[in-house]
């Protein structure tokens, strides 16, 4: 193979109408996405979605059936996997277990006739810090070691885009966050575009600098972190990334900067700003964390919407915050989150409370009125059980 | 079917010698070396490679049988099969005719085995050994002998007989001691008779063992204390293993047969072959052997040879029978192709136990 | 497919490719081996096992023909060496199984706790093996002759009555069978109980069954692809054997087996059709007799 | 012989590399080691073990020491101690006892290859390629492990025959490649069903092509696998008797060379290789285990 | 097997004494515990502390070393596993693989010849909403409903003591949330009483009425959640439940209600009620959420503890809060959490702030001066690695 130096900063990676269809099944349905280059950005969703489609499409590992995969304005679409300047860190790290690590850092480079591979995969090493255990082999890493190997692995190509599928996915929590740290350091300093596929909305939030949060084959919201989860654009979103208050009502009337919804006999007023839609049936929610609760009805005031009274229902103390859950009638369930500073009123279960929240605070959707559910429903283990089925049918048929 | 062809003979250049035989049928040393073999390779500088590898008729013609019909080499060069069988070979065409130029000794073949039915003027096949086929035991167990073949349905005898899985010689002996003159003129009724003594012999547990030349490991192991036997076998087995075993032609008589050389159709080396059946008719060598295995030596000369060495084998009437002895031995009469399929059929029956 | 069950290793969820002109590559050699080499030489089989003997013919000849007789007659003749072959077969199969459950649970379940030794013993497991089967069985038989140490001892000692002997008997033959078998039997258990998981027995037993049930709704049970496939591998081969049951081994004129019959009409009596019928009826019997036993076992999904 | 997977498996211990020890951890990590309460009693089933391994071993260890007995012809009684047989193993008989073991080293190792080669081919596209035809070729590959060998033989020696070929060392080696084949399959597909596909993946995403790919990543990563797939495919080569049997014609083999001297006794030579190969093998196998054990203690002090 | 009817309701717990060794481990050292009937008992303890080994003690499965265990008063400590009145949900629920779902929950029933076992498991099963799964097989099932396929196998027997040992470890974050609650709920209807393993502090807190917990095999304390929360007395506990800002010094001062602590030049005031030493060196802390930033120094007060000023090395915003790192000159590294409420400053990296929290709010610890560690020890994934590595040893020398 030809010698190829990748770039050394990253490349932008555009995606037009890309389209996925297996053998009875549409795993992708029209996606556009662009990604510029240098970014860290992350693809959030369920599972199932197809956000591992979408990274082995990228990779040339799976074909699309429709549509374009540009790579620094390039079109790769028809070039095969190993032609390409893209490298993935895959979730199970795939590190060749027949290979010490330094052997599988400088794999990469001498397939592509580098010169001087091992110098430059120990310098890989020395990046993730672990060039001490160069001769091991992966299987006496730990975890997080071996995923750093992994990472190394891919950034030593200078790949113009590195491919990250869930990477942390098979980390215990603390671990986790430790490599999002890691993660994301090494990204600062190397400049590549991270691609960064995960379905934890915290480990997205807190490490991309744009989220794409996607949903049956397509995106539903891209955007800084914050953004998103400040001004979500559909009731998905807004309960996938963190949860939320959602409630539906007409339009009953606006002014030059807000609306106000009518909501289950409430008045829900939304800055124009802040949402979506500005008549007809609307879908307006607000953040449990931005609501407060008060013991007496508060008094009405332009700037807060209020809804009770209520009783509540649940309390239960987390540690660091205590979880409210009111029953107000006509309104449903209402979560609210309340930090344990040690100020504020501390209720029990049966009392009465109201709760309110600033005007500012609240959201309008772009969904119309929408089926509220307070939980997301529960995608991932329905899909699982539904995968794990096929794959016995499969068996069962093959044998 | 179309016979085979003979092989193309490079004896001229290939000095060796495939033997295929039967165990217990060739002198043979303490260190397990051939005497006679030995000074016929030194005389001839052709090799033998001697093999032990006939243990019956028919399981020996069931594996070379595939070969032999296409004409290919069996990896024996000669094979010494008993009368019937190599009756067959000469029929299916898968012997090669021998050069008589080649076997001057010939002229000592015993005149009476010179013109046997399925091979007039010996074209095909030369006598290697004779013998009986008679009842043996073990004398340490039965030091008072059995005479007859009745003697082995003895109960003390029960689960401890064998018999051969030589049709002729096991049926034949049964069908002496039933009165029937085997060389004679026997049909259905005579052997089936015959398989009725056996079939219930063998069904009571009394007989067994029903083995090729492979009763000689019984009889050594001790699972048989009595069966149908070869005649010269017992004499190795006691050189080799102490002298506990008896041989004895029954009473009603035994069977006598002959095994013969034959050079089977893929042999290339069938003048070598040749060269050594010259070199056992010599009465010398023929008497060498005789004194060891004690069959019947074909070749006239042999027993005067034999006196040389030691008198008493002259007289040893499993080598040299006198009149009397060969009066209580009788040749199996010659079946067509379809009684062998039958009896064999029949025989065979009983010792898969149907 | 079959056996498939006796893997070590858990299967990985394999991305499915499509290129089956790679497919076609791969396989072709193979496959085409086998149908040259097995399945020819069986659709043959099955016409020799139609053929007559031809008219006016020597013995051992015969001509192509539609003669079904022939497995009427090899059924009416030979009726007794195939229910003995099952018989043998099963009962070398049910000893083994016996024989080789605690064994392969010893080994599988007890010693997993020190691995030097559970491998250690798996070597012994699989150590006969290394040695000749032909050569092993000789040496039983050998040491089990009449006038062994072993059963003049048990003479002596009036365990075995005086005309009591074992080469040549259905015992022997079994034995024989059962001895040459046992690793089969024991390696597919050991399989199967190294995989077991305790926290099965646990639960079994902290939801109140005393071991021994413990065992027999649990172990058991799980242990089933072990037991189905050991059995497979003892009692097919056992079924067509014929070395034990030969009279040069450890049979004798009244334990002859299929194996042997189908040797003798092949090499001895040279009726060939016979002898093609009754491999064929071999084979098809077992395969029902497979086919039948893996659906009731429940274990389909190893085939 | 069928169904010596298991076999493989501790033989395959020779091979093993890292790759099976991280799947097989996996497996493990199931099974707590800790054993409770639950079991037989504490001696009852270590007792048991100890004497199944001496029933085990008794013809091995029989075969051994007989093969120090200086016997002349047939090896049955006792008759002194003597190295003769060792030493001169090659002299008797013109050698024909060696001559048979060379024979069967050859054909185990020519046909170990070739069924080696296509079975792994074999395995790979039915583990990695989804095609019609597959449950064909599952039976088609099912099929000879449930054929009785006397089958497996007979209609194979019947093919030769009536095509005409010779039988000679090429038909031996071409009859035990057959029933070779399925066995690899098995051996092989357990371990490319166990390899994660993301390896490849990974490879192809480093810039390997699909030719570097196979022989970098694939092919050493299954090589524990075929490793073992061929020591059993040499072991069922080794030893098989049967099958030989009917298509070997005037070549010696082992086994067969076994058999056809059972009916004239075997020499204390054939004891000899018998007791060699026995002895190599445990050799091998033993060294292994130990030195993975050593292998282990060693990784333990870096950890 | 005699039939015994169990308890409808739990029983009392009491393990006296209990020492565990293992050949050249010894687990558990000396571990007193009651655990009343009825109630919600959690353990909670970083990995390889002897919880589980705890747990199959009083199952029966394991025999102590030393001590006693008894059950509603009863010593059943040489009872065998199957005869004591316990039942236990594992960790990987170990659902009879070859058995249907009623032929699972059935079982118990069964081996005590209860009359019409099928009627009870499917009882049972309409407990936990899974009855019309009741012929499947475990393996088609979601890890979920397995989860509580285990429960119900477990409570159909009515036990007078239920064991979960992390009953909800493998579960992903939002069905663990999901199934807490369930568990909760179901604990409450059938009344039985529960002890609940886990190494999750957050579920052990939402969970139980009491917890325990433990390190190296003792026990370091116990208590309603929110007290031990509240009032942590070791350094440990501290920072194993949730995290807290700790700081060591001498006891500088004392009044009636109160001591002052000399750390690190700054002066610390905790109310006595809430120290757990008052002289000598001492370790007092709080907690990062009732920690308030100031971006101008506060006005000294005898109400707050005031530290500062510091810089803000880092901020995170996760969605409900953000998390502030300051690093203090002198007090190391504070962490500060302030719910994303919309109100209050929000400051940058790099700006100069200050930390104050009410004295009210800091508690004194029982241990001495500690090497303050900001985040514990990361027990658990050593504690995997070393795991893994035993794994890989012990299937080295297995060969
Ligand atoms: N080869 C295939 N054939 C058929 N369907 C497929 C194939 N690969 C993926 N799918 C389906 O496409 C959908 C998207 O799969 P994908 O792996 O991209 O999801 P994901 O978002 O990565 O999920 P997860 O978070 O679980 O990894 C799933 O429903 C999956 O079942
Ligand atoms: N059979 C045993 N032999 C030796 N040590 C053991 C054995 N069982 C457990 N241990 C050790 O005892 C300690 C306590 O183990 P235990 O399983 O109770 O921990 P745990 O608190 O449940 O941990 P986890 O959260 O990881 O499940 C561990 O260090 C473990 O290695
Ligand atoms: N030990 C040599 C025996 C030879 C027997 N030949 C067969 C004679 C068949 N009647
Ligand atoms: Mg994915
Ligand atoms: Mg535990």
């Amino acid at each position: 193979m030809a010698v190829r130096e990748f770039a050394e900063r990253g490349a932008d990676l555009e995606l037009v109408g890309i389209q996925k269809r297996f053998p009875g099944f549409t795993a992708i349905e029209n996606l556009d996405l662009t990604i510029p280059a240098g970014s860290f950005f992350a693809l959030l969703g369920p599972s199932g979605c197809g956000k591992t489609t979408t990274l082995r499409l990228v990779a040339g590992l799976e074909e699309p059936t429709q549509g374009r995969i540009l790579i620094g304005g390039k079109d790769v679409t028809s070039t095969r996997s190993h032609e390409r300047p893209v490298n993935t860190v895959f979730q199970s790290y795939a590190l060749f277990p027949h290979m010490s690590i330094i052997e599988n850092v400088a794999f990469g480079l001498k397939r592509r006739r580098i010169g001087d591979p091992l110098g430059k995969a120990h310098e890989a090493l020395r990046l993730v810090e672990l060039d001490h255990l160069a001769q091991r082999r992966p299987q006496q890493l730990s975890g997080g070691q071996q995923q750093r190997v992994a990472l190394a692995r891919a950034i030593v190509n200078r790949p113009a885009l590195l491919l990250l599928d869930e990477p942390l996915g098979a980390l215990d929590l603390k671990l986790r966050r430790q490599m999002q740290l890691e993660l994301k350091t090494i990204q600062e300093e190397v400049g590549l575009t991270f691609l960064h596929v995960t379905h934890d909305q915290e480990e997205a939030m807190t490490m991309a600098d744009t989220v794409a949060v996607m949903n049956k084959g397509a995106i539903e919201q891209m955007g800084a972190p914050a953004e998103l989860y400040d001004l979500p654009k559909t009731a998905f979103v807004a309960n996938f990334l963190g949860q939320s208050n959602l409630f539906s009502g007409e339009v009953a009337g606006s002014t030059d900067t807000a609306i106000a919804v009518d909501a289950g006999g409430a008045r829900l007023v939304v800055p124009k700003a802040r949402a979506h839609r500005h008549n007809g049936a609307v879908t307006v929610g607000v953040r449990p964390e931005k609501v407060s609760l008060h013991v007496e009805a508060p008094v009405p005031s332009s700037e807060r919407n209020v809804l009770g009274p209520g009783r509540v229902l649940d309390v239960s103390f987390s540690g660091v915050s205590t979880q409210y859950l009111v029953d107000v009638p006509g309104h449903g369930t209402i979560l609210v989150f309340a930090q344990n500073t040690g100020s504020g009123p501390s209720v029990g279960v049966g009392a009465e409370v109201w709760a309110s929240w600033l005007v500012e605070h609240g959201f309008g959707l772009d969904d119309g009125a929408v089926e509220v559910e307070r939980f997301a429903a529960d995608d991932s283990t329905t899909s699982i059980a539904a995968q794990r089925r096929d794959d016995l049918v499969a068996e069962l048929g093959e044998g | 079917a179309v016979k085979p062809t003979a092989a193309a003979d490079g004896s001229a250049t290939d000095k060796s010698l495939n033997w295929a035989n039967w165990a217990a049928y060739i002198d043979e040393d303490d260190s397990g070396n051939y005497p006679t073999l030995q000074a016929f390779e030194e005389q001839t500088g052709i090799k033998v490679n001697y093999e032990v590898a006939v243990d019956d008729n028919n399981t020996y013609y069931g594996k070379v049988k595939d070969q032999l019909a296409l004409g290919q080499d069996i990896g024996a060069d000669t094979v010494c099969l008993t009368d019937w069988m190599v009756a067959r070979w000469i029929r299916f065409g898968y012997t090669q005719e021998l050069d008589h130029a080649n076997i001057p000794n010939i002229a000592n073949l015993s005149p009476a085995l010179r013109d046997p039915d399925f091979d007039k003027g010996r074209a095909f096949s030369l006598p290697w050994q004779g013998g009986f086929a008679g009842i043996c035991w073990n004398k340490e167990a039965f030091p008072d002998g059995l005479a007859s073949v009745e003697d082995l349905w003895s109960s003390e005898l029960k689960g401890r007989v064998g018999v051969l899985s030589e049709m002729r010689d096991t049926m034949g002996l049964i069908m002496l001691q039933n009165g029937v003159d085997i060389a004679g003129d026997w049909g259905d009724a005579e052997f089936d008779a015959a398989i009725d003594v056996l079939t219930e012999q063998v069904e009571s547990g009394q007989v067994r063992n029903i083995k090729g030349n492979a009763y000689l490991e019984d009889l050594k192991s001790g699972d048989t204390l009595a069966a149908i036997c070869w005649s010269g076998d017992i004499t190795v087995i006691n050189a080799e293993a102490g002298d506990k075993w008896e041989f004895a032609i029954p009473d009603a008589g035994g069977t006598l047969w002959n095994d013969n050389f034959l050079v089977p159709i893929g042999s290339t080396r069938k003048t070598n072959a040749e060269t050594l059946m010259n070199y056992y008719y010599e009465p010398e060598v023929a008497a060498e052997v005789a004194a060891w295995v004690n069959y019947i030596t074909p070749v006239v000369g042999a027993k005067e040879a034999a006196a040389a060495i030691d008198p008493e084998l002259a007289e040893n009437q499993l080598i040299f029978p006198n009149e009397e002895t060969l009066s209580k031995a009788h040749i199996f009469r010659s079946l067509s192709g379809a009684e062998e399929q039958k009896y064999q059929a029949q025989f065979q029956s009983i010792l898969l136990g149907a | 497919m079959a056996f498939a069950a006796f893997a070590t290793a858990e299967a990985q969820p394999q991305a499915p490719r499509k290129s089956s002109r790679i497919a076609l590559f791969l396989l072709l050699p193979g496959i085409l081996y086998l149908v040259l080499f097995f399945l020819t030489p069986l659709v043959s089989l099955l016409l020799t096992s139609l053929q007559a003997p031809l008219e006016y013919g020597d013995i051992g000849q015969y001509q192509y023909a539609f003669n079904w007789q022939n497995y009427v007659d090899v059924m009416t003749a030979y009726w007794p060496h195939i229910l003995r072959s099952f018989g043998y077969a099963l009962a070398a199969t049910v000893f083994a199984l016996l024989f080789s459950y605690p064994l392969a649970y010893f080994i599988g379940v007890k010693a997993r706790r020190w691995p030097l030794l559970q491998s250690l013993m798996l070597v012994l497991v699989i150590a006969p093996f290394f040695i000749s089967f032909l050569l092993r069985t000789l040496a039983w038989k050998q040491i089990l002759s009449d006038e062994s140490f072993v059963i003049t001892s048990l003479k002596a000692l009036s365990l075995l009555g005086p005309d009591a002997h074992f080469t040549g008997t259905p015992f022997a033959v079994i034995f024989g069978l059962t001895y040459n078998f046992i690793p089969f039997m024991t390696l597919p258990l050991y399989t199967a109980l190294e995989r077991l998981d305790l926290r099965y027995l646990e639960a079994g037993s902290d939801l109140y069954a005393n071991p021994f049930t413990v065992f027999r709704k649990i172990t058991v049970p799980l242990s089933m692809p072990g037991i189905v496939a050991g059995t497979l591998l003892t009692f097919i081969p056992a079924a067509g054997d014929y070395v034990n049951a030969s009279r040069d081994f450890l049979g004798g004129p009244d334990t002859q087996m299929m194996g042997n019959v189908i040797e003798a009409n092949f090499l001895v009596l040279l009726n060939y059709p016979a002898a093609a019928a009754l491999s064929i009826i071999l084979m098809a019997a077992i395969l029902v007799l497979v086919g039948v036993y893996v659906k009731r076992s429940g274990t389909e999904d190893l085939l | 012989m069928s169904g010596e997977v298991q076999a493989a498996a501790v033989l395959g211990g020779l091979a093993e590399s890292e790759q099976s020890e991280l799947s097989a951890r996996g497996r493990r990590s199931n099974g707590p080691t800790r054993q409770g309460r639950i079991g037989l009693g504490s001696w009852l089933l270590p007792t048991y073990t100890i004497l199944a391994f001496v029933f085990l071993l008794i013809p091995i260890v029989y075969t051994f020491v007989f093969s120090f007995n200086d016997s002349v012809k047939s090896n049955i009684a006792w008759r002194g101690f003597t190295f003769d047989k060792w030493l001169n193993v090659c002299n008797v008989e013109g050698g024909a006892v060696c001559e048979a073991f060379a024979n069967s080293v050859i054909i185990g190792v020519v046909a170990t290859i070739i069924a080696t080669t296509l079975g792994t081919m074999i395995a790979i596209a039915l583990v990695r390629y989804r095609f019609r035809a597959r449950s064909v070729i599952s039976l088609l590959l099912f099929l000879p492990m449930a054929t009785p060998e006397v089958v497996l033989g007979a209609g194979l020696a019947a093919q030769f025959l009536a095509v005409g070929v010779p039988k000679d060392m090429t038909t031996i080696i071409l009859a035990h490649t057959m029933f070779c084949i399925s066995f690899v399959v098995v051996t092989v597909k357990a371990r490319v069903a166990s390899l994660d596909p993301a390896l490849e993946e990974a490879g192809r995403d480093l810039y390997g092509s699909p030719a570097q790919v196979f022989w970098r990543v694939t092919f050493p990563l299954l090589t524990p696998g075929i490793v073992a797939a061929a020591l059993l495919s040499f072991a069922l080569s080794f030893d098989d008797f049967i099958i030989t049997n009917f298509n070997s014609g005037s070549v010696s083999t082992f086994p067969k060379y076994v058999y056809i001297s059972a009916s004239r006794g075997i020499p204390a030579e054939a004891n000899v290789i018998a007791s060699a190969v026995f002895l190599f093998a445990l050799v091998l196998v033993i060294g292994a285990q130990v030195s993975r054990a050593a292998r282990a203690k060693r990784l333990a002090k870096l950890g």
